[in-house]
Order: structure tokens, then sequence, then C-alpha cells
């Protein structure tokens, strides 16, 4: 396959994200680094959960937590994972113009969780003084939550880069893969989402 | 560098057809992963049992991520047996590290 | 001549015996002869891991070094190419499960110890220690007893003794080689561990969890002693007086200078509510050793007073004020130190911590 | 595109600029190969330095702070700044050659794992040079290390978070390229076993080090910004951090572990001239040696008070793991045994490996009986017992794969003669060492001991130690001066000087790079010398000529790994002085901005057309 194929190509296989050696290679590869990452979250989870009752007289889980934002901020993740789900599924229909649009939804919904995600820690920290220095409770839960954060800051910018690039030039068998992982990322970033909300919030309240 | 540009209109538009049916299957696991998450949410809300909120919404949440992984993510499609056998791995080491924190650090 | 010759022998054997100590190590350090419970425990499961592991380097050698001198291309048999085996099922299976039995031999014994170093039975009924391990020393308080002192433990002989630790900064461990395998000192969660001396004697312990720059020098004593003995000087801290005078004139002097200088964080009465900033001093003039490596004389003890810094690098003492201020010269350390060498709790020293000074002396 | 023959030398500027862009394997694997040597001359030195601080009780050579720094410089320079890019400078010269790729699956990725390993581990040392490195230990236990005061724990955590980063990635890159990158014909069950544990090994990375991070993370957060994770006063518990260092630190030693097994597999089976005894059991008992690896982390912390059920479960767990190394014990043996031996450099390597690691895993069994532990703990015991398994394993396995793999990386050929007055050196002086250091720690000597005192029958045995340490050093170098000799007489050898079987062999040495003008077919195991006994003097093509695709060269990963290295001592700085942080933002800009010019950047790389390729092998 030339440079050609790559960038304009005849036609479009109907897994454009495996069509090339490199598109599976970063297909495997990223899946790999997911395995991974578990383990990195699973670090953090461990280490909140060892730590969550040492608040150090400060204030505890039960009395920080409202269930209402963090429900509307699951769903909006929720249905994130989903728009990117037919992001994709144009992307194989070879629908550049409707890919972007979900696209674009799924960053949109990802910019609204992170603002209320950011409302909530700005609340803690202004209303309760509960900081990363509180205590190892403060520390943990601003760790586990934040480290979550940033991998949506991440994921917006990933989405957000790849569709300014290729927003002239449509879908190639260059760039396919490259839409394709950040959106396994995407779906990483909700199954974490689903964990925390249960562990951190759920659990938190009880 | 395998080749497998050159596929007929008619194959496409079969495949067309299968990933519609599966888009709507994908649907169907997006609604049940809404009433998952309001069963976990009213479940807490309703302030039960501690010992029986917290099993039942561990496995809401691991059906949850069931979903996202075998239908959003493709794990249940073929050519997905290393990525599901790596991630799993991942998993293993996961599982292990927050046992190992949550039952031996403290005592 | 024939005097002579005597001595020779006698010489000759002492060595001997000397050679084959030394070959394990001194006798009141080392693991290898166990004076203790832990250490016995700990030895048995040693030897018996040691056995079967010489059965398997003598199977793994006796292999190697028959294939090494058997099958050592030879001149002329430079082309010759040897069959190319595959494998052997049952040789797989051999050698996988006669190690597997090997490892029960040692699994078993192992477990079995490691539950019966653990068992906590009989701490309501025994003595319990509070052990606090600090930058670089350590303090030890009778729980029962309301007295606590420093840098040697006295323990009685063939009793168990259970030690509640507890560090006051960094991690450090408690570990009497003689007598009982080791356990961290953790600033959060508190170790229990027991001891139990089957004989008399004073033991070196060590820390042995890295902490810091003096954390090869953070030694402390297990002075072992009799029933007897025991309550007597348990008795003999209780009445440590805060207010105690100093006798002769240079300790009185001595006396006043530690008052100016010292006692904001030097206890010299064992009470148990002192707070624990830095060693009691209640039982100083009964000390083995001098903070804990030096051996005990009134020079070490002037030089300690001038130098902690030099002897203990990065110990507290260094930042005391009267050093800072340099408000202290060998004079007034001298005074000091008559006056710390008579704090004592009984009369005299054990007489196992009295041989200890004179051969620890005898080694600088 | 490019000329394929090099004509003429090429200026120094042009070399330099070469290395410094190059995303070749062959290229990557040469840098790996000098800064790794180059971190283990300096772990050398600061251990010879540390064993004449102790050739004598209450020696002051150096101070006792210094002497911390040393041993935690030591153990983390040899560990992560040795070893692992040692391992790696092997797996990036064999592993693609070995299966029949042309390159790696990320050769972007690969070379920015190597500088960001770079700069990670200058880092690192850097703390020597403004006032103190780290002195926490090479395992840096809270809350001594979040404690300890000046910068020196700061590059540690740096440093090694950003070659830790390099490492991830690097793991990644060598898993997808043996996953997706074989010759036809090269199934799993026929991969050499150096491929083998170098994937199991990448296994292992990528599952480890994540816990590494977190823990680093964490510790970054307590010294720098005031978190309490480890400290007790907010609640927080040192023990999470050493459970975190060692769900990562157990794996670790079989990463280093694992290729040095691989490295005498190869070496064994070709120098007795038998296909590998029991190749299946091999790959097996890897795999499982990998995956029990990761439950028996908590046999460092016997000790730590978990209680009796705890330890007996990672007790137990650990001894399992003699099995699987067992049945590699016998494997080798029943590999020499029948073949034909020939004893030269690289085997003697290999047959001193034997005797020596088996004493070290033997003392592992025997630090793993949780009872007998409280006696071993922290003792020159298991100072002995990890140094035999590192140096009598992995050491030796680096030594023995240096002068294995020498021609085919280089051309040249190392001289047998000193290559073995360099191993009886070495090796005398490693069991000097170390063997009396067993009894050193049972007769009551702690590690991480400045001086011991006098009287205390300690004297001897460190003597001979510290001569023992000497010895090594002069071995090593009678290893440099073979290796500039070598250099510079520059005779070249054939691409397959040993008779050797696997497929590596079967090209020029050093090898073009594109490697394999056609991809081979690969027949079986040990496919050279499958094609050899059928009087074949080379592989099977399995494709005709045509054109080559090869990825682009790249600054980016330097320019990537510099901006890091600045941010990072942005971030140490900022604790003393809040105007450092316009260094973090600085750094964080140029690793970002290239970050970014390479994902919009196209790079499709170029293609060696199928004619250049004809007339070079006209040519030749
Ligand atoms: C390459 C590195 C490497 C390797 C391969 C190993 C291999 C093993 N290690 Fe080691 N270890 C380290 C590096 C390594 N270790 C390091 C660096 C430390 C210290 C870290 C620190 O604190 O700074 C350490 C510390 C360490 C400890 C903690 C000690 C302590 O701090 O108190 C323990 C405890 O269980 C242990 C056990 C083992 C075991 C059981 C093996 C096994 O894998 C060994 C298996 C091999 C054999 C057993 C020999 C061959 C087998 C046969 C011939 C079959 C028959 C044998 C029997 C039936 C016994 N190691
Ligand atoms: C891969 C790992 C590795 C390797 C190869 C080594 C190699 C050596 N180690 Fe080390 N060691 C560790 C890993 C390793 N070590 C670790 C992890 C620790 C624990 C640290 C801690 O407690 O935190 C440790 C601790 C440690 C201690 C204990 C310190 C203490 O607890 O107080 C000692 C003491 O003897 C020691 C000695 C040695 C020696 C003599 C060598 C020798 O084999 C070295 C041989 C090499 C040379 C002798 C090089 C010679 C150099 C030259 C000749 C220079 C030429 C120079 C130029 C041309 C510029 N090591
Ligand atoms: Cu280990």
């Amino acid at each position: 396959m030339s440079e050609q194929d790559v960038l304009n190509p005849k036609h479009m296989p109907h897994n454009p994200e495996k069509a090339t050696l490199e598109g599976k290679n970063k297909f495997i590869g990223f899946w790999f680094f997911l395995g991974g990452e578990s383990v990195l979250f699973a670090s953090l989870f461990g280490t909140y959960l060892a730590l969550n009752d040492s608040t150090n007289g400060g204030k505890g889980s039960e009395e920080l937590f409202g269930l209402e934002l963090v429900f509307i901020m699951t769903m909006l993740l929720l249905t994130s994972s989903l728009t990117s789900v037919y992001a994709m599924y144009h992307m194989k229909n070879n629908d550049f113009k409707k890919m972007m649009v979900w696209l674009g939804i799924t960053v949109a919904l990802g910019l609204g969780f992170l603002c209320f995600e950011l409302y909530e820690f700005n609340h803690y920290i202004h209303e309760y003084e509960f900081t990363m220095r509180s205590s190892a409770f403060g520390s943990a839960f601003y760790t586990l939550v934040g480290f979550h954060g940033g991998h949506v800051v991440f994921g917006l910018l990933w989405f957000i880069s790849l569709m300014v690039r290729n927003a002239k030039r449509g879908l190639n068998l260059y760039n396919a893969p490259k839409f394709y992982i950040a959106s396994l990322y995407w779906h990483f970033i909700d199954v974490v989402w689903v964990f925390i909300f249960t562990v951190v919030y759920l659990m938190g309240v009880l | 560098m395998t080749d497998k540009v050159s596929e007929t209109s008619q194959q496409f538009d079969y495949e067309k057809q299968k990933r519609k049916e599966e888009m709507k299957q994908q649907v169907i696991t997006f609604a049940l992963m809404i009433v998952f998450t309001l069963i976990s949410f009213a479940m807490v809300l309703a302030e039960l049992d501690r010992l029986f909120v917290i099993p039942v919404i561990l496995v809401l949440a691991a059906v949850q991520v069931g979903f996202q992984l075998y239908y959003f993510m493709h794990m249940s499609h073929k050519g997905h047996e290393l990525p599901a056998l790596m991630f799993y791995g991942g998993v293993f080491a996961a599982f292990l590290t927050i046992l190992a924190l949550v039952v031996l650090v403290w005592w | 001549m024939k005097d002579w010759m005597g001595k020779i022998r006698t010489l000759s054997i002492f060595s001997f015996l000397v050679m084959v100590l030394t070959a394990c190590g001194k006798n009141n350090l080392t693991a290898l002869v166990p004076k203790g419970y832990g250490a016995e425990q700990s030895f048995n499961v040693i030897i018996i891991s040691i056995l079967v592991m010489i059965v398997v380097f003598i199977v793994v050698m006796a292999i190697y070094i028959y294939v090494v001198l058997k099958f050592r291309r030879k001149k002329g048999q430079e082309n010759q190419i040897p069959k190319q085996t595959e494998g052997n099922k049952t040789l797989e299976v051999v050698w996988t499960v006669i190690p597997i039995l090997l490892l029960i031999i040692i699994a078993v014994p192992t477990i079995a110890s490691t539950y019966d170093l653990a068992d906590e039975g009989e701490k309501e009924d025994s003595i319990n220690v509070n052990v606090k391990g600090m930058q670089f020393w350590w303090n030890f308080e009778y729980a029962n007893e309301e007295v606590q002192t420093s840098q040697e433990l006295y323990i009685p002989v063939d009793q168990k003794v259970y030690l509640n630790m507890l560090s006051g900064d960094v991690i450090h461990a408690f570990w009497v080689p003689s007598i009982s395998g080791k356990m961290d000192v953790s600033p959060e969660n508190e170790n229990t561990m027991y001891i139990e001396a089957f004989e008399e004697g004073v033991y070196w312990g060590k820390c042995t969890e890295f902490c810091g720059d003096s954390h090869s020098l953070m030694d402390f004593k297990i002075v072992v002693v009799s029933q007897e003995e025991y309550d007597q000087w348990i008795e003999g801290l209780k009445n440590t007086d805060p207010e105690y005078t100093a006798q002769s004139a240079s300790a009185q002097e001595g006396q006043q200078l530690f008052n100016n200088n010292c006692i904001s964080c030097h206890a010299i009465d064992a009470s148990a509510t002192n707070p624990v900033i830095a060693p009691n001093l209640a039982d100083f003039g009964n000390r083995a050793m001098i903070a804990g490596v030096e051996h005990y004389s009134k020079e070490a003890l002037v030089d300690w007073i001038l130098n902690p810094g030099e002897i203990k690098p990065g110990n507290g003492m260094m930042e005391a004020p009267y050093l800072t201020d340099n408000a202290i010269n060998e004079e007034d350390a001298e005074k000091i130190a008559d006056f710390l060498m008579e704090l004592k709790a009984t009369d005299k020293p054990v007489e196992s911590v009295e041989i200890f000074r004179e051969e620890e002396g005898q080694g600088n | 595109m490019s000329t394929l023959v090099a004509t003429n030398k090429k200026s120094f500027g042009a070399t330099l600029w070469d290395y410094l862009t190059t995303v070749d394997h062959k290229k990557i694997a040469i840098m790996y190969l000098i800064a790794g040597g180059f971190f283990f001359l300096v772990g050398g030195l600061e251990a010879l330095a540390i064993r004449w601080q102790l050739v004598q009780p209450m020696n002051d050579f150096v101070s006792a702070g210094f002497y911390n720094e040393l041993i935690t410089m030591h153990g983390t320079t040899m560990i992560f700044l040795a070893a692992m890019p040692l391992i790696f400078a092997f797996m990036n010269a064999v592993v693609p050659l070995q299966i029949g790729a042309r390159d790696v699956a990320f050769p972007f990725l690969n070379s920015l794992g190597f500088w960001l390993f770079l700069f990670g581990g200058i880092m690192l040392n850097v703390g020597w040079f403004t006032g103190g490195a780290a002195d926490a230990g090479w395992t840096a236990y809270a809350p001594l290390s979040t404690t300890s005061p000046g910068e020196g724990v700061d590059y540690y955590v740096l440093g090694l978070q950003i070659s830790g980063a390099g490492t991830l990635m690097g793991g990644i890159n060598f898993l997808v390229t043996i996953v997706n990158m074989r010759a036809p014909g090269m199934t799993y069950m026929r991969m050499p076993l150096f491929t083998w544990t170098a994937f199991v090994a990448s296994a292992l990375i990528l599952f480890a080090f994540p816990a590494l991070t977190v823990g680093l993370f964490l510790m970054m957060f307590d010294r720098l910004f005031g978190s309490g994770f480890f400290e007790a006063n907010m609640g927080g518990n040192a023990v999470i951090w050493q459970h975190l260092f060692w769900i990562f630190g157990h794996p670790e030693v079989y990463i280093l572990a694992l290729p040095a097994f691989g490295v005498f597999s190869e070496i064994i089976s070709t120098f007795s001239k038998k296909r590998l005894f029991g190749y299946t059991a091999m790959v097996f008992a890897t795999v499982l040696i990998g995956f029990l690896g990761f439950m028996v982390w908590a046999h460092h912390m016997f000790t730590v008070g978990m209680g009796p059920a705890a330890n007996s479960i990672f007790a137990v767990a650990t001894m399992a793991i003699a099995v699987p190394t067992g049945i590699k014990i016998f494997n080798w043996l029943f590999t020499l045994w029948g073949g034909s031996i020939e004893i030269n450099t690289p085997m003697l390597w290999a047959l001193g490996f034997i005797p020596t690691f088996t004493l070290g895993g033997m003392t592992g069994v025997m630090v793993a009986a949780a009872s007998a532990d409280y006696q071993f703990h922290d003792t020159y015991f298991v100072v002995a017992h990890f140094h035999y398994v590192i140096v009598g394993g992995v050491v030796f396995a680096l030594l023995a794969g240096l002068h294995y793999w020498w021609p085919k990386m280089f051309g040249t050929i190392l001289d047998d003669k000193l290559g073995k007055i360099t191993f009886w050196f070495f090796f005398i002086g490693f069991h000097l060492t170390f063997f009396i250091q067993h009894f050193l720690g049972l007769m009551g000597m702690p590690r991480r001991y400045w001086t011991y005192l006098e009287n205390q029958g300690l004297d001897l045995g460190n003597l001979v130690s510290t001569i023992g340490a000497f010895l090594m050093g002069v071995g090593t170098i009678f290893l440099l001066i073979n290796i500039v000799k070598t250099t510079m007489k520059n005779e070249k050898v054939g691409g397959d000087p040993w008779d050797a079987r696997t497929l590596e062999w079967a090209i020029p040495s050093p090898p073009p790079f594109y490697n394999f003008k056609q991809l081979p077919l690969v027949r079986g195991l040990d496919p050279l010398w499958v094609e050899k006994t059928e009087g074949r003097k080379g592989m099977t093509p399995a494709e005709p000529i045509g054109d080559i695709h090869m990825p682009n060269n790249s600054f980016l990963p330097f320019v990537i790994s510099v901006g890091l290295f600045i941010a990072g001592f942005g971030f140490i700085y900022q604790k003393n002085d809040l105007s450092w942080l316009t260094l973090v933002f600085i750094g964080m800009g140029i690793a970002l901005g290239a970050m970014l010019t390479r994902s919009v950047k196209d790079d499709i790389g170029y293609h060696i057309h199928k004619e250049d390729l004809q007339k070079e092998a006209e040519e030749s």
C-alpha cells in the first residue's frame, strides 16, 4: 500500500481502524495500555479505600458528598459514551460528517462533566475548607477523582485536536485508527467513572 | 501490509446492515446502563442496609463495566482475544492491588 | 618450661574455641546460637531449609559437573552434530514433583512457627512493655508498672514479655538476633511481638529498618535477669525521684548544670508520665553502655555530652540549645557526667552488666 | 529517497544528529547499551565506595549521610539505569531480528522511551551536584523518604517517574511487536526463548510499572504539595507506599531475571549445538514465573506486622516460584547433556551462572520462609541473596549477551582470551564478595549500616567482601580494555560467527537498516538451524523482493524528554519558591507542544524501492 492509498484510500474497508499494520499495532497496543491503566487506577482506588476513614478530625464523606451533582455527572458521562459509539458507527460507515457531529456532542458532554467536577471541587474547598492538605482522606479523594478528571481533560484535548486536524480532509486509513483509539480511551474513562461513583460517592454516603 | 481495500460494495452494504443491528443492541445496552445507575442511586437514597447495598451496587457497577467493554468497546468482536487477555491480566493485578490495600494496610 | 607448654595448650584450645565461636559470630549478637524462643523457632526453620537446600544443591551440582566434564567438545569433534533431543516427559514430571515435595517440607514448619510466633494468647497475663523507637534511641515503658526506661530493656529469664511497639517518627525495627527475630516499629500501627530469653545476660539489639543517618548506631540492649533481680530493679525504678539530690560536690554542680540545660528533654525519674522526648536517665548509673554504642566510662560520657553529633550523626541532641549556644565546656560536662553516673535504680548493676562493661571496655 | 550503502564516512555532526533522531531499533539498542553501560560503571563505583567504607569497623571514609546516598543511588542506578536499560539494549537489538521483523511496532515510541529513560537517569543523578542525592534507600520507605530534607528524594521521585514512563512505552512496544510483526511461519511456539522472555517481561512491565507510577505520584504530592498519604499525623499510612512499591518491585526482579534466562537459553543451546531441551516446558515456566511473580510481593514485608495468615500465604506463594525456576535449571542442564559443549566467553558466563543462580534462588526460598525471615530480613543475608540472583543471574547474563551479540550489533568480535580473564576475575571476586555476606547477616550485621562497631566479630567477613568487590572491579577493567581493543582493531566478522540457530544470524553483521531484504519463511524452531541441516546457506524468503516501508527519523522524542526534564526542575524547586513554576510551564509547554506536533503532522514513513534493493544486491 503506498502513502497515497493510506491518505486517500480508494475504498474504505469495513474496519478502517485495523486495515493497515500501523492501525493494527495501535489498536492492540492501546488495549494493552488500558490493561496497564487498570492497575494504575486500582492503585489509586486501593489507596482511597485504605484512607477513606482517615479524616483526621475533619469532615468525612457522609457530610461532604451530595448525590444530585454526581448523578448528573454520571448521566453526562454515560451518554457521552453512547455518543462516541455513534461516532465510531459512522466512521465504519465512512460517513465523516456524522462522525464529526457525534464526536462534537461527545466533547460537549465531556466538557459539561468537567465543569460540574470543577464546581464540585471548588465547592468543597471554599464551603468546607476541605482540601488535599486537610487529611489523608482529602489527599486520597482529590488524587483519585482528580486523576480521573485529568484523564477527561486529556481525552477532550485528544478528540478536539483530532477533529480540528482532520476537519478538512475527512477520513482515511491514517487517521481512522487514531479516532478509534481515542474513543476506546473515552470508554475507559467512563468505566473508571462507574467505579468512582459507586465506590467513592455511593459507598461514601452510605 | 495486509491489503483489504478492494471489497465489493455488496459486502459493504452487508456489513453496514450488520452494524445497524448492532447499533440497536448498543442503544439497549445504554438503556440498561442507565437503569442500573438509577437502581444504584435509588438503593443508596432509600437507606437500605449497608451490608446489602454495597455488594449489590458493586455488582451493578461490574455488570455496567462489562457492557462498556463488550458492547461499546467491541470486546465481543473477533480479533479481540489478545486485547482481552492482556486487559484481564491488568484487571487481575488490579484486583490483587485493591484487595491488599483494603485488607492489609490497617491492623 | 612446662608451665609455658601448658599455657600454649590452653591458649590454643582457647583460640580454637574463639575461632569456632567467631565463625558463628559474637555470642550475644549472633542469630546462629539462639538464646531465646523466637530465635530458636526461626533457627529450626533455617536448619530445615538449609538441609533441603544442601540436597538440592548436591543434585544440581552432580548433574552439572557430570555434563560439563563429559560433554565438553574435544579436539576432532568440531563438526560432530549431537542428537537434537526435544525433551522428556518423565524427567519433566520428576523435576516438578520432587521440588514441590521439598517445598512442603519447608512450608509446614514455616507456617506452624509463623502462627506460633504471632500468638497473643498469654498477653493479658504477661509483662507488657510499650516500646517506642525514635531517631536514634529506644524508650521502654512497663505497662503494668507505670515506669519507663530507655536504651536497655530488663526482662526476667524464661518469661514471655509482650512488646507493643510504636514509632515516634520514621519506621524502625526491633531486632535482638540471639533472642528473637525482628519486627517493624511503625508510626501508625502498633505491632505486638513477644520475646522470651533462656539465659541471663546482656544481649545486643539492633535497629533493622533504615531510619536515617545513625541507623547503624541505634543499638540497644536486652538485659536478661533473674525474676528476683527483675523485681528489685522495677521496685528501684519506681522509687526514682525527680527531686533527687546529688551526693558528691562535683555531681551537685553537675545537677545544677543539668537542670539548666538538659531537664527540658531528659527526665531523671522513671515515672511513666514523663514525656518521651529524649532518653529517660533514671537508671543511667547502671547502664551497660553509653548512647547504646560507647563503652561505659566517664570519658565516653563527656565526649557524648560535648559531641553527640560526632558519635551519632543526625541525632536530636545535636540541636540542644546548650550546644548551639556553646553553653557548656569540658569541665561542666565532666560535672554533668558525675551527676548522671550517680543516678541508679539499684545500688549496683547486675553482674552480667558489669561483665559486659568490662568486655566492651577491653575491645577499645 | 535514501542511499542504501553508506558510502562516505559521515561527519561527526551528522552522526550525532542521526543518533538524536533515529527510530531504528538497532541504533536505539546501541544507545541503550552505551548509556546502561555508563550507569553500570557509575553504580559499580558507588559499590566500591560502599565496600571501602565497610572494609574495617568504625571506618570514616565517607560520612553517614553520604553513605546513605551511596547505597540509595547504587541500588537505584543499578536496577533502573543499568540493568533495565541493558536488557532493553538486547531486546531492541535482537527481538525484531529473532522474529524476522523489519522494525518494531512503534519506532517513534521506542525512541521516546530511550530518551525518557536517559533524561530520567540524568535527573536522578543531578542530586549529587545540588546538595545531596536521594538517601532513603532504593525502596524509599515513607516516612523516612517523605521527611528527608533537601531535594535528593525529589530527584529520585521525578527521575524515576520520567524514566519509568519510558520503560512502560518500551514494554508496550515489545508486546505489540511480538504479537503483530512476526515473520510468516513464526508461530508463538517457534519463537526463540529470548523473545518469549522479552514478551513476558514486557507484560510484567505493563502491569507492574503503573503501581510505581502511582506510588511516586503520592510521594511527590506528599513531599511537594503537602498531602498526607504517608503522614501518620494526617491519618495517612506509610505501609501503602510499601505495598505499592513492592507490587511493582517484585515483578521488577523478574522483569530483570526473565530476559536473563532467555539470554542463557540461547547461549546454552547454541554452544552445546543442541536444540533447547524441553522447549515447551521452558515457555510454560516463563509464563508461570511471570504470573506467580504478581502474587508474592508481600514477602518483602514479613516483618511489617501483616499477621500470620498473610505471612503464611505469601510465604507459600513465594516458594512456589522455585518450581518453574527449577524446571528451567534442569532443562538447561539437560540441554548440555549429550551436547558438544564449546567453552568460550559467553558460554563461560552461562556455566558460571547455573551454580551461582541456584545458590541465590535457594537463599531466596530460605528468606521466603516467613518465620526464618524474621532473622534474615534487612540483614546482609538478604543483600547476599539478591546479589546472587541479580549479579549472578542478570549481570552475568548481560555480560554473556554482550559477548554473544556483540558481533551482531557491531560486526566485530570481542577477544576471547580477555573475555575469559574478565570472567575469572569477576566470578571469583563475586563469590568472595557475597558468599560471606550470608554469614555476616546471620552474625548480626543489618544492611544499610554505614558502619559497624569494633569487637562484633564482623571484621574479617567485611574485609574479605571488600577484597572481592575490587576483584570484580579489575574484571570490569579488563572488559573495558577488551571493548576498546576490539573497536580499534575493527576486524569484521560474518553474519553467523557462532554457527548459531536463530534468525538474527541469518542476516549480515551488523544488519542493514531494513533488517531483512525479504521476510524469511520460518519452518520450525531454530529456523536458521533447520535450513542449515537441510544443506541451505540461509533462509528461504517468504516473499519476492518488493518495496520496503520504513519510518521517518524524528527529533521530537528528544524534545519531549527535554521538556519533561525541564519541568521536573520546576516541580522540585517550586516548593522553595513559587516562581520556579515558570519552569513547569515552559517544560510542559515544550513537551506538550512536541506531542501535539507529532499528532498533527502526518508521518507515514517512506519506501525503499525495489529497484534500489536489487541494485544493492547486484553490487555486493
Ligand atoms: C533478579 C532478581 C531476583 C530474583 C530472580 C529473585 C528470586 C527470588 N527471590 Fe528475591 N530479591 C531480589 C531479587 C531477586 N530475587 C531483591 C533485589 C531483593 C531485595 C530488595 C530489597 O529489599 O532491597 C530480594 C528479596 C527477596 C525477599 C525478601 C527478603 C527480605 O527482605 O527479608 C524474598 C523473600 O521471600 C525473596 C525471595 C525470592 C525467591 C523465593 C526467589 C525465587 O524466584 C528463586 C527461585 C530459584 C530457585 C529456588 C533455584 C532453582 C531451583 C531449583 C534448582 C529447584 C529446586 C529447588 C527447591 C526445591 C528449593 N527475595
Ligand atoms: C542490578 C543490581 C545490582 C548490581 C549489579 C549490584 C552490584 C554490586 N553491589 Fe549492590 N545493591 C543493589 C543492586 C545491585 N548491586 C541494590 C538494589 C542494593 C540495595 C540498596 C539499598 O539498600 O537501598 C544494593 C546494595 C549493596 C550493598 C549493601 C549496602 C548496605 O546495605 O549498606 C553492597 C555492599 O556490599 C553492595 C555491593 C555491590 C557490589 C560490590 C557490586 C558489584 O557487583 C559491582 C561490580 C561493578 C564494578 C566493580 C564496577 C567497576 C567500575 C570500575 C572499574 C570503574 C571504571 C571507571 C571508569 C573507567 C570511569 N550492594
Ligand atoms: Cu521479591
